[in-house]
């Protein structure tokens, strides 16, 4: 609750527009990632005619999509379908507020950090049913369908993957959690066989939920081009589609965030001697690399088909997860005391 | 104004705005909809309550579970997107005239009856004392809450599956 | 008929509109749709994800193909066939080059004979590309589709370099063919075989065929028995796929093809049901190997001397009766039904173009399966609206 | 802010949620009501506890467990309205006469 | 089997079915009677000793002979087993163009006929779905008939 009780006058809306900048231009940097890195694996230049290297491209990619009509066709939903996109945006950009940059530094540190970023992302779901069933479309319907179904299932072994790190840390907070894996890179969650060796299934089985959760291939589904055209943002343009577009990344480097955090130690540099690089430039270099390896990813495997989605999920990453969990536990008891 | 006192008017306001339409919307699916803002007004509310773990829980569980839950009954249960989706409203009326009254009632309660009232201090953090108690004073209820979801779980299970799939 | 036309576009005739869970939901896939590979559309009726039937609707390519050839010449006629399979158009000239030269009882010289076998099958090698190509993307494999692009250029560079175009070539001729290859093309043929292998074994299958997801979403999906595939009149690599060693090249044989030494390959259900769409994948990209084969075989023993021009003739002039001759296309059995009455124009053209074939079984063989399934099984049946419609 | 404003609040959203149960014929939007009513009913156990107990977590408890049947609750009833619609092609309770023994 | 030996079998079979033969063509053919093609192509597909399993092509034309213009409806078979072919052609008049089909023998003819309804009228009776396939469904008239006027609008569109 601290965060009420400074001057809120003055810190909430910086935090809010420092939030939004990150969020733009995270969208910016991650578009020209994905076109070059996915250009350089396919033998191709990517965008060049803007600006050395083409970096300007996305950016005029942006003004294009503001400066687009933002068409809305007969036979929507009109309220629902102007509000799908907030909801959506809104959502991604509540998990922001809670990210650890440095040593006690954070925008706000909730004692239910962890808890929060979940319950949020939770209304991204409902956000992407609104557009679906809005558009009235029903590539549009089949994309919500599909999204919903995946973020509700996929969020049982993301939250059990999580569990095992709040578990291992005894906090939610992710301030603590970060502090917690101090000490070089082998105190990381993600690579710390001697803390917990149970840690590492569950670092694995969160990174493939949470392509899941932010509808990556392959997983992308909900939006899947080859079968649903756009999916649930079939109907939008212009600026309602940008805000789509920058929830999208938006979700790509919190899902990187929140896996450098539970995983990787967040700000926590590599080796303590590197204690002299910031904080957030460790935190972001690492989401950075979890954005990266989501377009590897992307550019490597097919999509897989619904009921095998499901498959996996259930399946394969419940009971995995189930598993980490309980063995994680029995060894927090039995080794560590 | 006092910061939090702009939010608790906020929020309360929101709850009850949506409220309101979730109860008097024609179209079915507004009114799901709109219950997403009750259900954060009330997450919001707790949150100035101090309740931040509840608060929390609110949103996973009635916005992620129970909203999500009614809205895809709403699709499942019919056919195509553009159908008008109506709520059949019946008796009006009576019902309006019932709910003034029990509103009056309610009211007349809140105001007249002497709340023992005896704010105290925020605890440091709420999840840890409701985990411990969970694990401790309420433990029995606990246990039996869990058998509870596992049995609506299946129950629901049982209940969905198509008649041909018995076997 | 006319009277209750517009009924049966809304609704169509024999598709019931209920399904075990009640009403079935109506769903145009197309004919703007990024998985038709062309103008299709596909009226789908689904209940949930699971298609109960599709009723494809062709025609919004539809160029006149039939009634130009009744206004032209047959030479005249080379160029349209070069634009109904825009993949494959030098098999579709050869087949029309064929057609004619069988009615005309012309003998084309054996240099002429050998080149067209080599640029069939460079075109057979690059159409496959692009299916497999667009296979892979349709599941959401977008890499796969670049690395079979950049092989396919350096077919239609060669291609470029014979005869100036890299669509649509009009190089074969009846009777003999437009230019001569260059001095170094036999290199570069080569040169692309030797390539071209490595990249199949190295690359395509690793990255593409045997990528356990795509065999996933493959495996077992859209299985055509080898009893449907004869009724429905599928050929090419789709009837191969379903486990038929059936090859138009070998069996009925035209131009040279019986002098090469190649086999033909079929589906043998490696990864699940005999002539699931893995199969049909998989049988494209051996083909691609097979075509390897004989083009090295042509390279090599080709006779380099002599005119490709000299055979054509300054008029052609197809003797009064009627033929139907088929050739191999990368799609399957492209057949010319010729009737001619002696005069310049022929008095009937009817092409059977295999595609059109294929497509129809879709309806058969995608019952019961997802949403997605449909857009694998359309993609493994490798369809070319542009032959389809004509 | 004061209790009253929370169980103002409370008393509000059990009235609209009573309302939508007794006006409404769709057994979705009869649930809403029901989920509602819930809410009402947690946030006044959260208010009370907060303002009038020695030990706020004790209502917070409460409510948690209201939450847990009120999830399990929906769960079901879905299930059952999912059963209606597939037999009777509407879910308008007052047509869903097989319910009664 | 050669062509000889398959006319000669076919009459055996059904004595009335082929009106005449055309061996000298280039792909030779026969004339078969209308009535007769319902009865003849179940026989053609199942009798083992013809086996005809592909219906290569179904071509519908409209083509001047010597009796005026005519109707054709093509068949061109092929047996994979014993490799051999065969053409059948019914010939009808434009002014009773039911010719039956055969679609429920060889499902290639399910599209093909179609087309040949489409394309030059013919009325396929016994078609499972018999209805336009390349032409909008509210096209007027049959573009490949010789006497074909393409028409000046449809449905108020100018066409050029």
């Amino acid at each position: 609750m601290d965060f009420l009780m400074g001057n809120i006058w003055l810190w909430g809306p910086i935090t809010a527009v420092v939030i939004a900048a990150v969020i733009t231009v995270n969208a910016l940097v991650s578009v020209y990632l994905e076109r070059k890195v996915s250009a350089w694996m396919q033998n191709r230049l990517g965008p060049m005619e803007n600006g050395p290297q083409g970096i300007f491209q996305t950016l005029i990619d942006a003004v294009k999509l503001i400066l687009k009509e933002d068409i809305i066709a007969r036979g929507i939903d009109r309220p629902l379908f102007k509000m799908a996109p907030y909801i959506v945006f809104g959502a991604s950009f509540a998990v922001f507020a809670v990210t650890p940059l440095a040593e006690g530094v954070s925008p706000a540190d909730l004692d239910v950090g962890v808890f929060y970023v979940l319950a949020i992302s939770s209304f991204v779901a409902v956000g992407i049913m609104m557009a679906g069933w809005s558009s009235n479309n029903k590539w549009s319907l089949y994309g919500a369908l599909r999204g919903v179904a995946q973020a509700v299932s996929y969020e049982v072994p993301l939250s059990l993957a999580v569990l095992t790190v709040v578990m291992a840390a005894g906090s939610m907070s992710l301030q603590t959690v970060c502090v917690e894996q101090g000490g070089g890179f082998w105190n990381w969650n993600g690579l710390a066989l001697h803390k917990n060796p149970f840690l590492v299934g569950s670092f694995l089985i969160y990174f493939i939920a949470s392509l899941a959760e932010v509808n990556r291939t392959p997983f992308d589904l909900p939006e899947a081009e080859s079968e649903l055209v756009g999916g649930y943002h079939t109907e939008y343009s212009g600026m309602r589609f940008a805000l789509f577009f920058l929830a999208e990344y938006a979700n790509m480097l919190a899902a990187g965030i929140l896996a450098s955090v539970l995983f990787l130690g967040g700000w926590q540099p590599l080796l303590p001697a590197l204690d002299f690089v910031p904080g957030p430039l460790w935190l972001f270099g690492k989401a950075y690399f979890f954005v990266v390896l989501q377009i590897w990813i992307r550019m490597t495997l097919p999509r897989l088909r619904v009921d095998q989605l499901m498959y996996v999920c259930w399946k394969v990453l419940v009971p995995g997860a189930l598993a980490m969990l309980v063995l994680g536990g029995l060894w927090q008891l039995m080794i560590k005391g | 104004m006092d910061i939090k006192t702009l939010l608790e008017l906020m929020f309360g306001l929101l709850t009850v705005a949506s409220a309101i339409w979730v109860a008097f919307t024609p179209k079915l699916l507004h009114a799901g909809f709109s219950l997403l803002f009750t259900f954060f007004g009330v997450a919001g509310l707790y949150v100035m309550l101090g309740a931040d773990f509840l608060a929390a829980v609110q949103v996973l569980v009635y916005i992620g579970g129970i909203l999500v839950l009614l809205l895809f009954g709403i699709l499942l249960t019919t056919a195509m997107p553009t159908a008008e989706l109506t709520v059949g409203g019946t008796r009006r009326g009576q019902g309006l005239a019932l709910g003034m009254l029990l509103l009056g009632l309610l009211l007349l309660a809140v105001f007249r009856a002497g709340w023992p009232l005896s704010m105290n201090a925020l605890p440091e953090t709420t999840a840890s004392d409701i985990g411990k108690g969970f694990m401790t004073t309420w433990l029995l209820p606990f246990e039996v809450a869990s058998i509870l979801l596992l049995g609506a779980m299946l129950g629901a299970l049982h209940l969905a599956r198509r008649a041909g799939e018995d076997q | 008929m006319h009277m209750e036309s517009r009924e049966l576009f809304l609704h169509g005739s024999r598709v019931p509109d209920t399904g075990p869970d009640g009403e079935l939901m109506t769903l145009n896939m197309g004919p703007q749709h990024p998985s038709t590979h062309g103008v299709l559309r596909l009226e789908l009726k689904t209940d949930g994800e699971e298609v109960a039937h599709i009723r494809p609707h062709i025609g919004y390519l539809h160029r006149c193909f039939e009634k130009y050839c009744e206004k032209l010449t047959p030479p005249q006629i080379v160029p349209y066939t070069d634009r109904m399979d825009y993949l494959g158009s030098m098999n579709n000239n050869l087949g029309w080059a064929v057609a004619c030269e069988r009615m005309m009882g012309l003998e084309v010289p054996e240099k002429v004979e050998y080149m067209r076998v080599i640029v069939a099958e460079l075109n057979r090698i690059a159409s496959h590309l692009v299916a497999i190509g667009t296979f892979g993307l349709d599941m959401g494999a977008l890499t796969p589709y670049f690395y079979c692009f950049r092989d396919r250029e350096m077919i239609l560079d060669i291609f470029e370099e014979i005869c100036g175009a890299r669509l649509l070539y009009n190089y074969i001729w009846v009777g003999g063919l437009s230019h001569d290859f260059l001095e170094d093309t036999d290199d570069k043929i080569l040169r692309f075989c030797d390539h071209f292998e490595k990249r199949i074994d190295n690359e395509l299958n690793p990255l593409l065929t045997f990528n356990k997801i795509f065999v996933n979403r493959s495996a077992n999906v859209g299985v055509m028995t080898p009893e449907q595939a004869w009724s429905w009149g599928v050929s090419g690599p789709s009837l191969r796929g379903s486990g038929v060693d059936f090859d138009l090249r070998r069996d009925d044989p035209y131009s040279i093809y019986d002098r090469f030494q190649w086999k033909v390959c079929v589906g043998e259900g490696l990864m699940g049901a005999v002539g699931d769409c893995w199969d049909r994948h998989w049988v494209k990209v051996l083909e691609m190997k097979e075509s390897v084969k004989i083009i090295r075989q042509a390279v090599a023993s080709r006779p380099k001397e002599g005119d490709v021009k000299e055979k054509v003739p300054a008029r052609v002039k197809l003797p009064a009766g009627e033929i139907y001759c088929r050739t191999e296309t990368p799609r399957g059995e492209l057949g010319y039904y010729i009737v001619s009455n002696g005069g310049n124009q022929p008095e009937r053209v009817k092409v059977r173009p295999p595609a059109f074939c294929n497509l129809s079984v879709i309806d058969e063989i995608s019952r019961g399966a997802l949403i997605g399934d449909v857009v694998a099984i359309l993609g493994s049946l490798d369809i070319v609206l542009g032959e389809i419609d004509r | 802010m004061s209790l009253h404003f929370y169980l103002v609040i409370g008393a509000i959203l059990f009235v609209l949620g009573i309302l939508s149960m007794v006006t409404r014929r769709n057994a979705i939007a009869l649930l809403m009501g029901v989920e509602l009513v819930l809410n009402s009913a947690n946030l006044n156990f959260v208010a009370f506890a907060r303002f009038t107990q020695a030990k706020p977590i004790e209502g917070q408890v409460m409510s948690i467990f209201i939450i847990i049947l009120a999830a399990a609750e929906a769960a079901v009833a879905l299930a059952i309205v999912m059963n209606l619609y597939r037999q009777q092609r509407s879910i308008q309770v007052d047509e869903a006469h097989e319910l009664q023994g | 089997m050669d062509f000889a030996a398959l006319v000669q079998h076919l009459r055996a079979a059904l004595p009335e079915a082929v009106l005449e033969e055309h061996p000298e063509a280039f792909s030779p053919w026969i004339l078969v009677r209308r009535e007769a093609l319902a009865e003849l192509a179940p026989l053609l597909r199942d009798d083992p000793a013809l086996d005809f399993n592909q219906l290569m092509c179904l071509s519908g034309a409209h083509a001047p002979g010597p009796e005026g213009e005519r109707l054709w409806s093509v068949l061109h078979l092929y047996s994979t087993r014993h490799g051999h072919k065969l053409g059948l052609k019914v010939v009808l008049d434009v002014a009773d163009p039911a010719c039956p089909s055969v679609a429920g023998v060889w499902a290639t003819a399910d599209w093909h006929e179609r087309e040949a309804y489409d394309m030059v009228g013919i009325t396929y009776t016994g078609h499972p779905d018999l209805r336009r396939i390349l032409c909008p469904d509210d096209w007027q008239g049959h573009p490949l008939r010789k006497d074909y006027v393409a028409p000046a609008t449809y449905n108020g569109m100018p066409l050029d």
